[in-house]
């Protein structure tokens, strides 16, 4: 693998993200800025519970391309972005663990951090991913819940 | 006769994520599907978006054997 | 250590950088979002060379003074931030290495973002540390030098 | 008497990160420093922030001997 060809790698798994092995992936020897997200279960929930844990579903396909499409995007919007990971874990994630990264690595960090900050919005708005939030003695489906929308919508 | 992928709230509601029912547009499989997982699932069904293949569809949307239909709720932001 | 306390982790050190475990640190049970940046040491120079590796030069104890202050004014305006690790690597950092990682955690996202973007954008203007660039055969200070400000001059 | 930091390109056209100079004003020890390290140094303290004790100080500051001065040259950005 030429590790300056632009590259994307995306998974949707029911293991244990590595952000750190992501990270990695993304640095290379042209670019001095690696920019990485990652969304870890919260405790906290809208309802009057101490959440312990959480669950995502969704079908693993139908996600994977969605954010494919997502990553599509990042690259005609920031072309000077050399690779962009995306992985979501899906069953149970224990709170602070980590449910999706999004790592970046362009030249400069200022297109990092956009090209970051895009991807994980996107990919919120535009990917089937349910949360159920479970407690001690019950769980629901997470509130809130919006309209899965395409990412050429988010477009202007 | 369509593939049915039932995600998040309405998998939860039928209680299978994948069925298959005869029809041959997007409404007589999803029509299908409410008579045998019953009313919650019709509430969500009503509330999501509706995709063959991948894709938004109409409900008049034509399909066949080798068509999937996913029933896709809203999902919580954050 | 009370996990949920704000907190500060600043260092400079001339050991690897350790960007999982400082994102690690970051991590809270009420926050969702961990925005990581790190600063690889880049291949390219303004000059003619092909870089194999930088060297950091600064007195631990000004840089770190001086970070403290950034991460202050980090806090100042983005008060829902809970955890801010700014680590800095000085002397030899080959290629593709991280020189610079910053990590911060928030309830939400988007003060995340916009936390650790200013943070580092705030460091790199702020904090004393002069970069050399070495070659086969050679070496330079880093061209393009600018004054050393004072974070307070930062904000508008 | 003052003690000097000298940081990146000071220290470089200096030789040495850390030197003792007698003075009572910060241009007093640079003066001295300068007839010490000779006229690359002379050039890169012209272009350099004077810092007492971290903070930025007026060439005619008052120093003693529990003062540190810092020479501290433009930086790279990036």
């Amino acid at each position: 693998m030429d590790l300056n060809q632009a590259s994307e790698w995306v998974v949707v798994t029911a293991d244990s993200l590595r952000p750190d092995q992501v990270a990695g992936w993304v640095t290379r020897p042209d670019c001095g800025a690696v920019v990485t997200f990652c969304g870890t279960a919260r405790a906290n929930s809208t309802l009057e519970h101490e959440i312990i844990e959480l669950e995502y579903d969704t079908d693993i396909t139908l996600a994977e391309t969605r954010i494919r499409a997502v990553t599509a995007v990042v690259r005609q919007n920031w072309p000077v972005v050399r690779a962009i990971a995306v992985h979501h874990r899906i069953g149970t994630v224990p709170v602070t663990d980590t449910a999706v990264v999004v790592a970046v690595s362009s030249p400069h960090r200022r297109e990092a951090f956009e090209a970051a900050q895009f991807c994980i919005d996107a990919v919120k708005r535009t990917v089937p991913m349910w949360k159920r939030e479970v407690w001690r003695g019950g769980s629901a489906w997470s509130a809130e819940a919006q309209d899965i929308v395409n990412v050429d919508d988010l477009i202007s | 006769m369509s593939r049915l992928l039932l995600l998040g709230p309405a998998r939860e509601a039928a209680g299978v994520r994948r069925a298959e029912f005869p029809g041959d547009t997007v409404a007589d499989v999803i029509e299908r599907a409410v008579e045998r997982f019953g009313p919650t699932f019709a509430e969500i069904v009503a509330l999501s978006h509706l995709w063959v293949n991948g894709d938004d569809a109409a409900r008049d949307h034509v399909v066949g054997p080798s068509d999937e239909i996913a029933v896709v709720p809203p999902v919580s932001g954050g």
